[in-house]
């Protein structure tokens, strides 16, 4: 197991530096480079920069240098000092400012993720045991409108709903009374206020997608013979279900939780954009924007990582779920 | 609110003078007395409307982290600033201030006993340490910048007479340096902690010392360490003279940031309180929409800056409910306008737009009527991009050359200049006239893509076919630069154009009508593409402008580039937004109403001298 | 030998797996009504010209942000709307429309209106209904904020939106079945690298993906060019999901007996893969793509909202979509959101159809 | 309704059953007016043609007829005990909980396919403890739980059942699967116990064990046995009363005795009359011998031909594959085919014969290059000359697949679930593309008519056909091609007597018409007596014993020969009990099977 594990981390670095390589590249894919935006956000402000200034900085930043000379100082910061270099666009280390938003992005992910699942499985579930009749058609249009509605029109009108209704102060995890508050159950309690419309948001559209594929999956199981071999044991209806196929079902969702990992941090860009959570999506959106590399490489190698470690992850519980794969019959 | 009982503060009128968070303070032993604190003479502000009281917090919002347009609003603090009608420096933390008669030698005594926020004296020495060892240094500055320049990029001379005494000499006249010493944003940046900076900055701690304190902070150079220790936005340490300090940095996942008052703040009301009245600002980074619902829900009270236009009808349908008033300022830099590529790196383009009857051919050609009712239902303000009429360099009746639809007299000049049409579309030299304008999409104020795809309507109707082409930011930045475009969509300034003239004057690759004329001036024509004699002659006065040793020069010399605009319609503008919307809780009390100007030069809010408005 | 005298045709053989389908979906109501929606949605986006009764140029500026205008019946006027001209309230900054109900704009069907071409080809300028009166004006879903007809905005941006779906899903199913095929047919080393370069695309978070090829587009490529690099950066972005699922089921198909059975029968590969085996996920995979459909449609609304990829004057659903991202919006002409219905509804009806699709095609379905 | 004294006797009393599938292309009348009597405490078998609803019998008693079947009319009525009134299954909820109490705990069951019939991801243990816990109330993390059904794994014969507790479907064998199975549905004592084919997937000697099994615990408990099987030996075997069926119905019911012995009704003559029977060998009552059809006459013994394939010292390796994903593991390999050599002359047929896991499946799926063999030849005489198969390439096969055909031994696995019969059959003809399209339906008709099966059942989908049904598709899959070399893997196993001749008859025909050569695999040894020319018995991947058939069962020489003979169920109950079975355990359990 251990030596198992080992070989996959080994793997993954070559994947992990062909990612950097490539993330680094893509970033700077787009014309112009951070400076350019710098400029040109100045004069959306109504300043203008001095172009000697400018060229003056580019030198001062290496942001001339050839791409290897600037990807090679990045890694060999990262690789040697952990360091993931300087983000252009705040003057701050990138690392303090991952820190700093990987709190609220970690409960906003979790949270997402548990309601989705609470949502949807049981869902999933009871729509193939009813397959074709009302409750599958109630809940299958439920998820999909709940899938098409773009995000973003989403969140804005919930978000102009909470301001209609409830005169609910929109944007951000907290209202601006507790903003700066020390943790009290009153600020946990703010949070939740804000806490429900990304949540429900974000949760709803990953519930069509969950939902199908456990109401296919389950179909697929429901008719094997060995669901009638639980029937005959005299189990309820509902054991049956619950302890047979649906376990097996699962078995997809458990080789893809690992995946989710990453998509906490870059999911819910859109929705974390127009609702202001200050999670990592926006600050990635941002960087990539504004062309600020090394902000925007730091948060795409941690994701990367992530994913790498999702996929372990994956490949390790299913093994642990499955003994088909454990000992390797699937 | 004004019948209200009296608050402590007001009430017994000259016995608290300062925030009680500050005397629980002192009573802690933590902060001198106010006389302490308070210069000799501190500089005395008359408050609006009229004296508050102390404490409260200000809520306001930005769309930005990095944005510190709220310091400069809330929180700056110069050798002067500017007069509350914003037409001259006053002196601010110099008691007395001298320019001399040609614009060379500027003076400034400072007042006595004036004090950091973390209580450390205020000497001529911080403005020196600024100028030398921060603008005069190539690490920090590698480039200086054009309000502090001397001839050939050159510092000017700085020197103390004493402690409280610094004496600037330029040599060659600097007519606009008191107007930038004005600015809001650029006043602050030549007071510099030296008591604090200099344990960051080489000159003074040992360059091993101040790199490796660099390392640790994750920083790759002294100066990147030097500059985030220095940005009073980012790093609540740093003392301020200002009127409030950063609490707390934006950058933080809340994505909130905090001021708080500085108890040594130099400034007071007639009757001594200490300002200013706000103990608290609380800055909120939202998306727009979010900044546009608590804006409509009353949560922030007082703000104009990152309102948009268009949300006006949300503000104002819940101004009663929420209990604040939508004010309608003079909205700075909307005007939305095409700007002719006259450096064009076609030949045939840059001679077709250097022709004054093909510009005003094009300027005729759209009915700007329409795009008006179309967009702002008729409220926009049609004009030409130039001084406005009020203002210094406005003359009068100007702005309005060949803005009246015309599509008859658009064809005549066409076809007078040889734009013969083969079809619908008119040719050029064998060139047909095809175009693009490229512009970034922004929604704020005017549509930017719809307006633009009426104007294509219009001029494909007398035979110009234009591609309407949003581009991404960087882009268009680049496509700039290189002088690569037709036609660059854009709003534009129109007063106060001086400080920053590129706007009207191609002074650098960063012109928006010209950049190729612009480079050529910047490098002094070593690279670019040489104007052709208006477009110098445009350069000569400018140059006049800047240098001019008398006031009555200066704005001759403006005059004359508004006229030469205003004849020659280099810019081809549309219609500007009528106002820009200002929300003011009914609860804040010394706010202007004359509607003045939210502009960049002025502190945008800042123009108001925020320190005096309180909250009832 | 006895040969049995058969008259059927030999078509048959096939065709009545087909039939056998087709005759299961008939019977799921919800599949039969989204197919409906699907083909109305896509004859409309076929001859958008003349379902719309006006063009999404077409501005006008006495109408900008007209609220949708309901049909009147009259027995002298048929259906019929009353003029309006909007002006905007100086002091609430409000769009105030006034309505002229002396006098009346007629509807009616296959009239004369904006020019046009059928299926971009032949000209014409007869519309399937709208005002009588070519001249005259009329909101069915109201006006966006140049006084352009929303409806008729919908309409036309059911091309783009519609067929970037379609196109994008295809390019990376063919990817997907073609790289998750050979990587799980084959497997050994080809497995080996095939995953790594998925493990590889996976891995890098979509948004910069977007955002870097996004913007790379060269800015003077026109509407059309540009759609086509936002359905393939889609695509590209979109076929190793599909790949590695495809891989697995393969994975697992390839040891079945049956699999076996028909190599054993002389069966070549190509065809192995392609009709032994693919059948034995058809309804994962039409799962999948029920709901990749809607996932680029989206995408491409996602796109837009970021600023990236089309943009106007190009007309799609996320194109309009974007101009209704503000709380203006929201608070004032809520019907701009309509696209967003429009998006609703198409993938709402495709994933219907994918649904029964895939149960049709199950043997196991009753 | 006041019980008769009869019928007090009677565990089960179905009354006029219905069962039908409702399918697309309409119903299926699977059960169609069934009645029969149980009687308790004994054993109850069920014979009859393939397809003729014996397990949608069986099934609908339990109420649990597969999608989309139903029970439409009739009544079941079960009698727990003597004194206790009867109660109509047929009537109750099928999701209900009258009916659960019933399953599991009253009437146990064994399902035909034991391969699918458990869950591939839990272990064999806790499959079996939902009956404990459901029924007896014992919690899983109880003690006795796990000692019960280590008992109860002990008491079916599986050895080690200490460690298979926690093992989980797919490592055990065919046979151990199906030995799970039994024990599950007698943990909990059932007063009836339905057995669909129990062992039809088992060797002779394995079969042997469970039949004494089950005969143990009829006696031990009093528990009654309704028996499904095709093999007439079997019920000979073990029953007390038999029921005849065909085409949904009952034929005839009787006492064992009775019925091979006097049998009424024609379908039941014509099924004793089929019955490939070895025993007059070994002396048969001459009343029984009588019955016996002659065994067909070896095809006219022509001049020893040339051998159309000659396999040398063929080995065929597998690395097991256990726990490869967390360790690297040392592998261990299993010689399935270690060193086989023999010959078959054009037209001739080698049975082959072993017990289960032997690796005979493997030989013959080497031999048709679905695996490329570790090491040796295989040497096809083809038209043009001798090719040994062994190193070709895919490719340069593919003019060979269409001349050497397999049965496949499952032939659920082997059809495609997702193409029609019609499909599949002819898959091999559309592969070769030299069949105009107009002529693959004729064809495929033709092939269908050959093995007994309408063609108008061409467009469904393989599962729904019963398992015999299934088996034909198989062959008239092989045949379809018009092959010269046959390898037959269990081809008729799941066949009842009646079409089991039919189809050897066809085999013999196409023999002779065709000079097909065969290669027989069974575990069937009366099958195998009765059509092939020579028979090679497998052990442990090695062929111990080759020689003519009548010889080798005459004078079987190796010491497994004669325990694979001795275990043979006879088709004659009279001659039940007389015969001493011969154990051949040369070291206990060698290697794992399965
Ligand atoms: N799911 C199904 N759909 C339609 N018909 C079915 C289905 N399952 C079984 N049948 C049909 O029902 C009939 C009875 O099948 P059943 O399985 O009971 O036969 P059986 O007597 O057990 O045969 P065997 O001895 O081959 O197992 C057969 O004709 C079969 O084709
Ligand atoms: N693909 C494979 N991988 C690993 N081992 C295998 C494989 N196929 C067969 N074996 C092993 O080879 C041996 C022979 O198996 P085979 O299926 O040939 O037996 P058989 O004689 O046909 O048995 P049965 O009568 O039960 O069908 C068994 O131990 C089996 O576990
Ligand atoms: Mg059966
Ligand atoms: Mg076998
Ligand atoms: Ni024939």
């Amino acid at each position: 197991m251990l030596r198992y594990v080992g070989f996959r981390l080994l793997n993954a670095i070559p994947t992990l530096l062909a990612i950097s390589l490539v993330a680094f590249f893509i970033i700077q894919l787009p014309p112009g480079d951070f400076l350019t935006t710098r400029v040109q956000a100045l004069e959306a402000q109504g300043e203008s920069a001095d172009p000697a200034l400018v060229e003056a900085l580019r030198q001062r930043y290496g942001i001339d240098d050839p791409f290897w000379i600037q990807y090679g100082k990045w890694l060999t910061g990262i690789l040697f000092y952990g360091d993931f270099g300087l983000s252009f666009q705040y003057q701050r280390p990138v690392g303090a400012l991952i820190a700093e938003r990987l709190p609220l992005t970690l409960i906003l992910g979790v949270a997402t993720m548990l309601v989705t699942w609470l949502i949807a499985l049981p869902a999933g579930v009871y729509s193939a045991i009813k397959q074709r009749k009302t409750p599958d058609y109630v809940i299958s249009t439920i998820g999909f409108i709940a899938l098409a509605t773009p995000n973003f029109m989403a969140a804005l009108v919930l978000a102009f709903i909470g301001f209609q209704f409830f005169g609910q102060s929109v944007g951000g995890l907290f209202s601006p009374a507790y903003v700066d508050a020390p943790w009290s159950l009153a600020k946990i309690g703010d949070l939740l206020a804000h806490l429900w419309i990304p949540v429900v948001v974000l949760a709803l559209a990953g519930t069509a997608g969950i939902i199908r594929t456990m109401r296919a999956n389950l179909l697929d199981e429901l008719n094997k013979p060995y669901v009638t071999t639980a029937r005959v044991k005299g189990l309820p209806e509902r054991t049956v279900i619950r302890r047979y196929p649906v376990r097996i079902a699962l078995n997809p969702f458990v080789s893809t939780v690992g995946w989710s990992l990453p998509q906490l941090f870059d999911g819910e860009v859109i929705v974390a954009v127009v609702l202001s959570l200050g999670t990592t999506g926006p600050l990635l959106l941002a960087a990539l924007k504004s062309q600020d590399m090394y902000l925007a490489g730091g948060i795409i190698l941690i994701v990367a990582v992530l994913t790498v470690i999702g996929t372990l992850l994956s490949d390790i519980l299913l093994a642990v779920v499955d003994p088909r794969v454990r000992f390797g019959k699937a | 609110s004004d019948r209200r009982e009296p608050l402590p503060g007001l009430d017994s009128t000259k016995k608290v003078l300062e925030s009680p968070i500050l005397t629980k303070k002192i009573t802690a032993g933590d902060l001198p007395k106010l006389a302490d604190r308070l210069p000799a003479s501190p500089m005395v502000v008359q408050p609006i409307k009229k004296p508050g009281s102390f404490g409260g917090t200000l809520h306001r919002a930005q769309t930005e982290a990095t944005d510190s347009g709220v310091i400069a609003s809330f929180a700056s603090s110069g050798l002067v600033e500017w007069s509350r009608d914003s037409s001259k420096a006053i002196p601010s933390l110099a008691e007395t201030y001298q320019r001399s008669d040609d614009n060379t030698i500027f003076t400034f005594t400072l007042r006595q006993g004036l004090k950091w926020s973390d209580g450390k004296p205020f000497t001529a020495d911080d403005v020196i340490f600024a100028i030398k060892d921060w603008l005069g240094n190539a690490t920090l500055v590698p480039a200086l910048p054009v309000w502090f320049a001397d001839v050939d990029q050159q510092l000017p001379k700085v020197s103390k007479t004493d402690e409280n005494t610094v004496r600037i000499e330029f040599r060659e006249p600097f007519a606009l340096f008191e107007k930038y010493l004005c600015h809001p944003s650029i006043n602050i940046q030549i007071i510099k902690p030296k008591h604090y900076l200099e344990k960051y900055h080489p000159a003074y701690t040992d360059k091993a010392k101040v790199t490796a304190a660099a390392k640790k902070a994750g920083f790759d150079s002294w100066d990147q360490y030097f500059a985030d220790r220095d940005n009073p936005w980012t790093n609540p340490d740093r003392p301020v003279m200002g009127a409030y300090q950063v609490a707390k940095a934006a950058g933080a996942q809340s994505g909130t940031a905090s001021l708080e008052r500085n108890p040594f703040y130099y400034k007071t009301d007639p009757d001594g309180r200490q300002l200013p009245y706000i103990d608290k600002i609380q800055v909120q980074v939202l998306d727009q929409a979010a900044l546009d619902l608590r804006a409509a829900n009353g949560d922030l009270e007082f703000q104009g800056n990152f309102l948009g236009y268009n949300s006006t009808q949300v503000y104002l349908r819940n101004a009663k409910a929420k209990g604040f008033t939508v004010q309608r300022w003079q909205a700075v830099g909307t005007l939305l306008s095409l700007c002719p590529n006259l450096s064009h790196n076609d030949r045939v383009w840059r001679s077709l737009f250097m022709t004054k009857d093909f510009r005003l051919a094009l300027s005729h050609a759209i009915n700007r009527k329409e795009i008006n009712d179309t967009l702002l239902g008729g409220l926009g303000i049609i004009r030409q991009p130039m001084s406005t009429d009020g203002s210094p360099y406005g003359i009068a009746g100007g702005g309005r050359t060949a803005v009246d639809y015309d599509v008859e007299k658009a064809g005549q000049l066409l076809d007078g200049i040889g734009a013969k049409k083969r079809g619908s579309v008119r040719y050029y030299r064998g060139k047909p006239l095809e175009f693009t304008v490229i512009y970034t999409d922004n929604d704020q104020g005017i549509a930017r893509a719809d307006a633009f795809n009426l104007v294509k309507k219009d001029w494909a109707a007398v035979g110009v076919k234009m591609n309407v082409r949003p581009v991404d930011d960087t882009l268009y930045a680049q496509l700039r630069a290189s002088n690569d475009f037709d036609f660059d969509g854009t709003t534009m300034i129109e007063d106060d154009w001086d400080l920053e003239p590129v706007w009207y004057v191609p002074t650098s690759s960063g012109s928006h009508s010209c950049p190729g004329y612009g480079l050529w001036y910047a490098t002094g024509g070593k690279d670019g593409v040489t104007p052709p004699a208006e477009i110098k002659k445009l350069m000569d006065t400018w140059d006049e402008l800047r240098t001019a040793q008398t006031d009555q020069i200066r704005i001759a010399a403006g005059k004359k580039i508004t006229q030469q605009h205003n004849d020659n319609v280099y810019v081809i503008g549309l219609m500007k937004l009528p106002f820009q919307p200002v929300v003011v809780s009914n609860k804040i009390i010394g706010v202007r109403t004359d509607k003045p100007q939210l502009s960049f030069y002025y502190g945008r809010e800042g123009i108001t001298k925020p320190e005096q408005i309180s909250l009832a | 030998m006895t040969a049995t005298t058969v008259t059927d045709r030999p078509e048959i053989v096939t065709a009545s797996q087909r039939q056998l389908i087709w005759r299961r979906f008939r019977r799921h109501r919800m599949a039969m009504i989204g197919l409906v929606v699907l083909i109305a949605m896509y004859v409309g986006a076929l001859f958008a010209g003349f379902i719309a009764p006006s063009t999404p140029a077409t501005t006008s500026s006495t109408h900008a942000y007209q609220p949708p205008q309901g049909i009147r019946l009259s027995a002298e006027h048929g259906f019929y709307v009353h003029p309006t001209v909007g002006r905007t309230d100086i002091d609430s900054m409000q769009r105030v429309f006034d309505v002229d109900r002396s006098r009346v704009i007629e509807l009616g069907f296959f009239v004369d209106g904006p020019d046009y071409k059928i299926i971009g080809l032949i000209p014409s300028d007869t519309h399937l209904f709208g005002p009588k009166d070519p001249q005259a004006r009329w909101y069915p879903l109201g006006a966006d904020r140049t006084g352009a007809d929303l409806f008729s905005k919908i309409v036309y941006g059911a091309q783009v939106s519609l067929s970037i779906g379609l196109v994008g899903v295809a390019v990376s199913l063919i990817l997907g079945i073609v790289l998750g095929g050979i990587s799980g047919y084959f497997g050994g080393v080809v497995d080996h690298v095939i995953q790594r370069v998925i493990e590889f695309v996976m891995s890098i978070p979509t948004l910069p993906l977007w955002l870097g090829l996004a913007a790379a587009i060269p800015p003077r490529w026109g509407p059309m060019q540009t759609y086509f690099m936002i359905t393939l950066i889609l695509s590209l972005v979109g076929w190793t999901g599909l790949a590695r699922v495809i891989r697995g089921r393969f994975l697992q198909t390839r040891d079945e007996d049956y699999v076996l059975a028909a190599r054993l029968d002389g069966v070549r590969t190509r065809r192995i893969i392609l009709r032994q085996m693919l059948p034995a996920f058809t309804s994962h995979i039409i799962a999948t793509v029920s709901l990749a459909v809607p996932g680029m449609i989206l995408a491409e609304t996602s796109l837009s909202f970021l600023g990236l990829g089309l943009r106007a004057p190009a007309v799609s659903w996320g194109v309009l979509l974007q101009d209704a991202q503000n709380v203006q919006t929201v608070a004032t002409a809520p019907w701009l959101m309509l696209p967003g219905v429009a998006v609703i509804i198409a993938v709402v009806a495709f994933n219907f159809v994918g649904d029964g699709l895939r149960d049709s095609a199950d043997p196991y379905g009753g | 309704m006041t019980a008769s004294e009869p019928s007090r006797d009677l565990i089960l009393d179905i009354g006029g059953l219905r069962t039908s599938f409702f399918t697309d292309t309409g119903e299926v009348k699977a059960v169609d007016g069934v009645s029969l009597q149980l009687r308790r405490g004994r054993t109850t078998c069920i014979v009859g043609e393939s397809g003729s609803g014996k397990s949608a019998l069986a099934r609908s008693v339990l109420q649990v007829v597969d999608q989309p079947g139903r029970i439409v009319g009739g009544r079941i009525d079960y009698r727990p005990a003597a004194d206790e009134p009867a109660i109509d299954l047929a009537g109750f909820d099928p999701r209900g909980r009258a009916i659960r109490a019933i399953r599991g705990k009253e009437i146990g069951m064994i399902f035909q396919e034991p391969m699918a019939a458990l869950s591939p991801v839990h272990t064999i243990g806790r499959q079996i403890a939902d009956l404990l816990t459901q029924h007896e109330g014992i919690r899983w993390r109880d003690r006795r739980c796990r000692e019960r059904i280590v008992a109860a794994l002990e008491e079916v014969g599986i050895p080690r059942p200490e460690e298979r507790f926690d093992a989980y479907t797919f490592q055990l064998s065919g046979g151990m699967r199906q030995r799970a199975m039994i024990a599950m549905a007698m943990i909990t004592r059932p007063r009836l116990l339905i057995a669909d084919e129990p062992t039809t997937a088992l060797d002779v000697t394995t079969q042997a064990q469970i039949l004494d099994l089950l005969r143990q615990e009829k006696e031990n408990s009093g528990m009654s046995l309704l028996f499904i099987t095709h093999d007439l030996g079997v019920v000979a075997e073990i029953a007390d009363d038999v029921v005849v069926m065909r085409h949904g119905a009952v034929q005839e019911t009787g006492p064992v005795d009775q019925i091979f012995s006097d049998p009424q009704h024609s379908y039941t003559r014509e099924l004793l009359d089929s019955l490939p029977q070895r025993a007059e060998r070994i002396a048969v009552p001459s009343e029984t011998a009588s019955r016996i059809r002659p065994v067909a006459p070896p095809p006219a013994a022509v001049a020893p031909t040339e051998p159309i394939l000659t396999v040398e010292d063929l080995r065929m390796e597998f690395r097991a594959a256990s726990g490869r994903r967390f360790r690297r593991s040392e592998s261990n390999v299993v010689k399935a085919v270690d060193g086989v050599s023999f010959a078959v002359p054009k037209g001739r047929t080698l049975g082959i014969v072993g017990e289960s896991g032997c690796g005979k499946t493997t030989l013959g799926r080497t031999i048709l290059r679905a695996y490329r063999p570790t090491a040796g030849m295989i040497n096809y005489a083809a038209d043009d000359g001798v090719v040994d198969l062994a190193p070709l390439s895919e490719r340069e096969l593919l003019p060979y697949r269409q001349q050497i055909r397999m049965v496949f031994q499952d032939p659920y696995g082997s059809l495609n679930p997702r193409m029609t019969v019609a499909d599949v059959v002819t898959e091999p003809l559309r592969a070769a593309g030299r069949t105009a399209r107009s002529e693959l339906e004729d064809r495929a008709r033709e092939a269908m008519l050959r093995v007994g099966l309408q063609p108008d059942v061409l467009h469904r989908y393989p599962h729904a056909f019963s398992g015999g049904q299934r088996q034909r598709i198989s062959i008239a899959r092989a045949l379809i091609t018009e092959p010269t070399i046959v390898v037959a893997d269990e081809a008729v196993s799941a066949l009842d007597v009646s079409v089991r001749a039919q189809v050897l008859d066809l085999f013999a025909d196409l023999q002779q018409e065709l000079g097909l050569t065969y290669l027989f695999i069974s575990h069937d040894l009366s099958v195998v007596e009765r059509s092939c020319d020579e028979v090679a018995v497998m052990y442990f991947g090695k062929i111990v014993e080759h020689r003519p058939t009548a010889e080798l069962f005459t004078d079987p020489q190796h010491g497994y020969t004669k325990a694979l003979l001795s275990a043979v169920p006879i088709s004659d109950p009279a001659q039940r009990g007389n015969r001493q079975r011969i154990s051949y355990r040369p070291e206990e359990e060698p290697a794992a099977v399965g």
